[in-house]
């Protein structure tokens, strides 16, 4: 682990020495991910881009929309505390909260977050759900891609290797519209979720499913749209969930690991969705 | 020898205030890893990464050539030395084979850790992999590879080792007592069941740490070992070293919990030390801690024990085979089993038994001591196998352990006649202060809330120690002593003891620990040992410090300067129990737990460290419930994959369910004023607790540690959905 | 490897090191300020031994880059009380807060953070706050009576 | 790790096993081998570009077929290949089997890998999805160039 440190004071300045250095450069936001790889050897950049003094990339805030800004520096503790971010949705907020502990959520990004890409993560389905975007800037200039495929795979984004996060910036909530977020933790309070669920739903007036969305953490390479439910309850009458969430099994794909076998992920997954939708239907 | 309590005096009644607390809570105690000497190099080492492999060539130049690099050594520089508490079978570095993944084949000094790791990296060694024992059945096999061939040259410390029935097993035990055949066929019922306990680690939080140099002759060590006089021993026989060369000095220790009896890197820093006239310190990665100390054995348990109609216990076999791993070093018992291993059916009264157990060479992790070593696993498998027979014969479980745990006098499992507490008592007692209501729900029809009991064995500690007090102006004393503090509050224990026996105030004793140069022979802290045996030490001290007194006609005010050793040699064998009631509820989608109430109620004697000796017993439920339902250390193919923290899950604050705890102090113990031993008494029997409990409410009963959530939802009679 | 030259308060005393782009703010506090209070466990952020506050902000001394210091203020156990004792730390002491005392600095540390946070916590609040530091002596039942003890009002 | 892979071939077997023999180029259908020339009897010498998340492992290597038998259509293959950057290392052993039916020729692929050194201490289950990943595509891309023939 030897390299040199680059703490730019500007996005421009950033993306200028993510240019220079090309893939021999390695971002750094918050650091609880990276420095890990790099102390196990595992990741070994010539050049570290530190974000931290980008001016640009923090702050929590409601957009005039009605909306939510998460500029890519701000950590999840900053997400958790902001009455902004409580405003537009106790389940956002939840989803932070439920990151490890007090101090990583003191140190770990958003940004940082996304573009790491564990699929275990919780903060990830909780913004897919509720339609999130990020804004990526690059020497080619800026775009704007949904979080809901921003993970490819096992830690692995779509994103290039000179763009940077700059923000999520999270839609405006319909009203009448309910969010959730549940982890199931097994082992500990303080662990990997075995299966996470993010759900939003809003009912018409007559009671059916008018919208709902549904992205489950850990059970795949990246976290996982369950699109087949969602589609067989929209427009449908409520009672109608029970059956469709078995479809749950063919959305999902998961592994056998620490935190449980692939078949009892999958039955899992089912059983808090459920309990998710459960929720928003109450 | 008991000293039951001659009025112990009003010191025993006031608070508790650990006389190393302020250090503790400023910073201010020092601990292995803090120490640095000027000069100062560190250590790192290359581990093989197969599990059997033969070393065919070690190429350090590359190494060596790194700026930075003051020495790198292999096998070749320290054969054959090899190490261990009892039998020295793990080689200082390896030179011919390596036997486990994470074993150590070379070792560096470099200015800065980051230079060793890096030279470390740069050690090219090429390796033959070998066939890998990974079971302990296939190491018994026909044709396995023999994994110590040597094992007749390996040094055994204070005694001969007994020829071992296969050359792959370690220690190897059969106790037998009473008509076993006749039991069986006596019985109403003959039951048998067997049982999987995994390896879990000791999960102290500070890594090991060793710092060695030279000091003209003397070789002095600053160490998380928690045995100094121990380790003085083995590296004074595995190095060739007289004892009187060598200096250690263990204080503060981040927790032990029975692992760091062993030592693994002060033998090769002693080298890397000598090779280049520097101090050597090595910090262990927690990863490394992990992967290639020494863990508690998994093992799988056979029990076989036959009833009469009512339930009473006629006869009994057991079959444990534990997993020892690479190495036997761990095991400072001389039969190289864990102490417990033998003591399949503890607590209760057994007229007839056979009892087999064995630990197993394999190429897996080294096993060695763990909080009340072979306890955990035994109890686990013994109190499950007395529900499961509860259970069959449609008796409350608690009611079938009234039926037959022992009483003074009862013979037990072990075929000796029972010296402890009194076992229908500590349930009676039990039965009182829980609120234990077992449903007994039949098979298929659960409803999601159980209770769950289970009683645990532990001797008092035996052995040997001595201190010493002396006087100092203003009559005021201090006790000397050898004893580090890896947290039982041992120090605290002396200062109330010499207190309340001298009666003066706590404020007028002093204690002080020394290295092994500087105070008597110690046993080291570990088996239950310091209250009953130290702490006696120091109750000796203290009254011979009066004698003196008396004889010399002097007060402790104008006592002049004088120096008592204390001694104790605790051999009466006494066993204390102690037994949970749990309340779990089950989800019924998820198989879930929660603990919803606990209830211990434990036999300790007379109580000198109020705060301590809670801690002791809170602490130890909560380690019973970490390896209860969480911890295992997960091996794949020879690797441990659960190799860090975030892996490797202990318990949280979080994770703690209410905990109500009943003293029995009635019965006076072997220990100073009647005290008890409380170290080891309230881990192992949690894991049974909890898989009854879980049984009571879901009907999953589940066989193995630990029981986890899938484990108990993949064995739901009806999978219900709400 | 470039080095960088950090101005940094520890525990109220001003501080100027140079150190390589690499170093850990551990290594910082332990090596280059030799305050060996802080304690290294698990170096993946998980055990909680090394807590300290930066800027009042507890955070893993095993994972925070020691460049991110710079121009910041350093607190660790040796930090806590300026005379004597804090309540805190004598709470711990009296209620069996440590045994080992391994795991004690960071507890006292991450205790702090939030008792600063929220005087008067309850026990769920306590639970939440302090499921980062763990401990395998006590059971932690000891410390949840300490901070209760020292949150108290006297 | 044990992992099996299939892959259904429209040829028959002896043109498959033809192709299958030919080690250098059935390699370069592992998707980041980067050249793989002979290096004596059945040995063979290559490299192998793969990136697992944010590591990126360069493992140079050997290969070497311990076994063939062209009349029941089965091979083994033993891979060691090492990333002395990262200090990782992987060894595999494939055991490759052809079996024809109805001029469709079945390539299974049963394979036993293990990663070792600190590349074993990133997280087992990536490290097998990306393996099990690999190991798809070879046998795909491997059916295609012979169809492609």
């Amino acid at each position: 682990m030897t390299f040199d440190y680059h703490e730019p004071r500007s996005l421009a300045e950033a993306l200028d020495l993510l240019g220079r250095h090309g893939d021999d450069a390695h971002l750094l936001a918050g650091g609880t991910a990276t420095v890990i790889l790099m102390r196990q050897g595992l990741l070994r950049p010539g050049h570290v881009v530190a974000l931290r003094a980008v001016a640009e990339l923090g702050g929590v805030s409601r957009t005039a929309d009605g909306g939510l800004r998460i500029g890519a520096m701000a950590t999840h503790r900053q997400v958790e505390r902001s009455a902004d971010a409580l405003a537009y949705s106790p389940a956002l907020v939840d989803a932070f909260a439920s990151v490890a502990t007090v101090r990583i959520r003191n140190q770990a990004t958003v940004g940082g977050n996304l573009a790491h890409a564990d699929p275990a993560q919780d903060p990830p389905p909780m913004l897919a759900a509720l339609g999130a975007t990020v804004t990526v800037r690059s020497p080619r200039g800026e775009r704007t891609l949904p979080v809901d495929g921003l993970a490819v795979d096992h830690f692995t984004t779509s994103l290039a290797h000179d763009e940077v996060i700059t923000e999520v910036l999270l839609p405006p909530i319909e009203p009448g519209t309910r969010e959730a977020y549940l982890k199931f933790l097994p082992r500990t309070a303080d662990d990997y979720a075995t299966v996470s669920v993010a759900a939003t739903m809003r009912l018409a007036d007559d009671g059916t499913i008018a919208h709902a969305r549904i992205v489950l953490g850990a059970v795949g390479p990246t976290p996982i749209r369950a699109r087949r439910v969602e589609d067989a309850i929209r427009g449908q009458p409520t009672r109608r969930i029970g059956d469709a969430i078995a479809m749950i099994a063919d959305d999902v794909d998961p592994v056998d690991d620490l935190r449980g076998s692939a078949v009892y992920k999958r039955e899992m997954a089912r059983v808090w969705t459920g309990r998710a939708l459960a929720q928003l239907t109450r | 020898m008991t000293s039951v309590a001659e009025a112990p005096g009003g010191v025993l009644a006031e608070p508790e205030y650990r006389v190393e607390g302020r250090d503790k809570v400023t910073g201010a105690a020092r601990f292995a890893a803090d120490v640095a000497m000027p000069g100062m190099l560190h250590a790192a080492f290359v581990a093989s990464p197969y599990p059997h492999a033969r070393i065919v060539s070690v190429d350090v130049s590359a190494a060596r050539a790194l700026p930075g690099v003051r020495a790198v050594l292999t096998g070749a520089d320290t054969k054959p030395q090899r190490f261990g508490r009892r039998l020295q079978d793990w080689p200082v570095l390896c030179s011919d084979r390596a036997l486990f993944i994470g074993d150590r084949v070379a070792a560096v000094a470099a200015d800065t850790l980051q230079i060793a790791a890096e030279a470390a990296r740069l050690v090219e060694v090429e390796y033959e992999e070998l066939p890998a024992i990974l079971a302990t059945d296939a190491a018994l096999a026909e044709g396995a590879p023999v994994l110590h061939p040597d094992a007749g040259s390996y040094a055994f410390l204070g005694g001969t080792r007994s020829a071992p029935p296969h050359p792959n097993i370690q220690g190897h035990g059969v106790r037998e007592h009473g008509d076993v055949e006749a039991g069986f066929r006596a019985s109403f019922r003959v039951y048998e069941h067997t049982f999987a306990v995994p390896r879990t680690h000791q999960g102290y939080i500070e890594p090991r740490a060793a710092l060695v140099w030279l000091d003209g002759e003397t070789v002095r060590v600053v160490t998380t070992n928690k045995t100094p006089f121990s380790l003085r021993n083995h590296m004074s026989v595995s190095l060739g070293i007289p004892e009187s060369r060598i200096v250690v000095d263990a204080g503060h220790i981040g927790g032990d919990f029975g692992g760091k009896g062993l030592s693994l890197d002060e033998f090769a820093l002693y080298h890397l030390a000598r090779a280049t006239g520097r101090p050597v310190r090595a910090v262990t990665r927690y990863a490394d801690d992990l992967q290639a100390t020494n863990s508690r054995h998994a093992g799988t348990i056979t029990l076989r024990t036959g009833v009469d109609r009512v339930g009473r216990i006629l006869a009994h076999t057991s079959k444990v085979v534990f997993d020892g791993g690479a190495y036997a070093a761990g095991k400072p018992v001389a039969t190289l089993m864990p102490g417990d291993a033998m003591l399949t059916l503890a607590g209760y009264r057994v007229p007839a038994a056979r009892v087999e157990a064995m630990t197993v060479y394999t190429n897996h992790v080294p096993a060695g001591h763990a909080r009340a070593p072979g306890q955990p696993q035994n109890a686990f498998a013994a109190e499950s196998h007395i529900d499961l027979i509860a259970r069959d014969l449609g008796i409350d479980p608690l009611e079938l352990r009234e039926r037959n745990v022992v009483r003074p006098g009862d013979v037990d499992v072990t075929g000796q006649p029972w010296h402890g507490t009194d076992g229908a008592e500590l349930l009676a007692r039990l039965r009182g202060s829980s609120r234990y209501a077992p449903s007994l729900a039949p098979e298929g029809r659960p409803n999601w809330w159980g209770w769950g009991v289970a009683l645990g064995v532990r001797h008092v500690g035996r052995g040997k120690a001595s201190l010493v007090l002396r006087t100092l102006p203003a009559g005021r004393v201090e006790l000397r002593t050898g004893v580090s503090d890896q947290g039982g509050g041992a120090h605290t224990l002396f200062q109330r003891i010499v207190s309340a026996e001298l009666g003066i105030g706590l404020d007028r004793v002093a204690v002080v620990r020394r290295t092994t140069d500087a105070v008597p022979n110690d046993p080291g802290v570990g088996g239950s040992r310091v209250t009953p045996v130290q702490g006696t030490a120091a109750l000796d001290a203290a009254r011979k410090l009066k004698a003196r007194l008396a004889a010399l006609g002097r007060s402790l005010e104008d006592a002049g300067e004088l120096e008592v050793t204390g001694e104790a040699a605790q051999e009466a064998h006494e066993a204390s129990m102690y037994a949970y009631v749990l309340a779990v509820t089950v989800d019924s989608e998820t198989g879930q737990t929660k603990i919803e109430d606990a209830t211990l109620v434990a036999d300790v004697g007379t109580v000198i460290n109020p705060v301590a000796l809670r801690g002791q017993l809170e602490g130890g439920f909560a380690f019973g419930l970490g390896q209860a339902v969480m911890e295992e250390l997960r091996v794949e193919d020879g690797r441990v994959v659960t190799a860090n923290l975030g892996d490797y899950k202990l318990p949280t604050i979080a994770d703690m369910p209410r905990l109500g705890i009943e003293l029995m102090t009635e019965r006076p113990g072997p220990g100073p004023f009647g005290a008890k031993s409380v170290g080891e008494l309230a881990n192992p029997a949690v894991g049974a607790a909890v898989a009854n409990a879980v049984q009571d409410a879901c009907g999953s009963r589940v066989m193995s540690l630990p029981i986890t959530a899938e484990k108990i939802w993949a064995l739901l009679p009806a999978k219900q959905s709400r | 490897m470039s080095s960088h030259r950090l101005r940094f308060t520890l525990n109220g005393q001003p501080r100027e090191v140079a150190v390589a782009a690499d170093r850990l703010l551990i290594d910082l506090i332990r090596d280059d300020c030799g305050a060996t209070g802080t304690k290294l466990g698990c170096a993946v952020g998980v055990c909680g031994a090394c807590s300290v506050l930066v800027d009042g902000e507890l955070l893993s001394a095993c994972l925070l880059p020691a460049v991110f210091v710079d121009g910041r203020s350093i607190t660790t156990v040796e930090g806590l009380a300026s005379d004597g004792l804090t309540p805190l730390q004598d709470a711990f002491i009296r209620e069996g807060g440590f045994q080992c005392g391994i795991c004690t600095p960071g507890q006292l540390i991450a205790a702090t953070a939030l008792l600063t946070e929220k005087p008067r916590p309850g026990p769920d609040e306590i639970r939440a706050w302090m499921m980062g530091n763990l401990c395998r002596c006590t059971g932690y039942y000891g410390i949840e009576r300490a901070i209760a003890r020292a949150a108290r009002p006297t | 790790m044990k992992f099996t892979h299939a892959a259904t071939v429209a040829a028959p077997r002896d043109k498959v096993w033809a192709r299958l023999m030919d080690i250098p180029a059935a390699a370069r259908c592992v998707p980041g081998v980067a050249s793989v020339r002979p290096s004596g009897t059945d040995k063979y010498q290559g490299t192998l570009a793969v990136q697992v998340g944010p590591v990126r492992l360069v493992l140079d290597g050997d290969l070497v077929v311990t076994a063939r038998d062209p009349s029941s259509g089965t091979a083994s293959i033993r891979a060691d290949a090492k990333d002395s950057r990262v200090g990782g290392a992987i060894r595999a052993a494939m055991d490759l089997a052809l079996s024809e039916k109805e001029g469709q020729t079945e390539l299974r692929i049963a394979t036993d890998l293990a990663v070792m050194g600190r590349l074993g201490e990133f997280g087992q289950a990536v490290i097998k999805r990306k393996a099990d990943q690999l190991m798809q595509d070879f046998a795909e891309c491997l059916a295609r160039q012979v169809i492609a023939r």
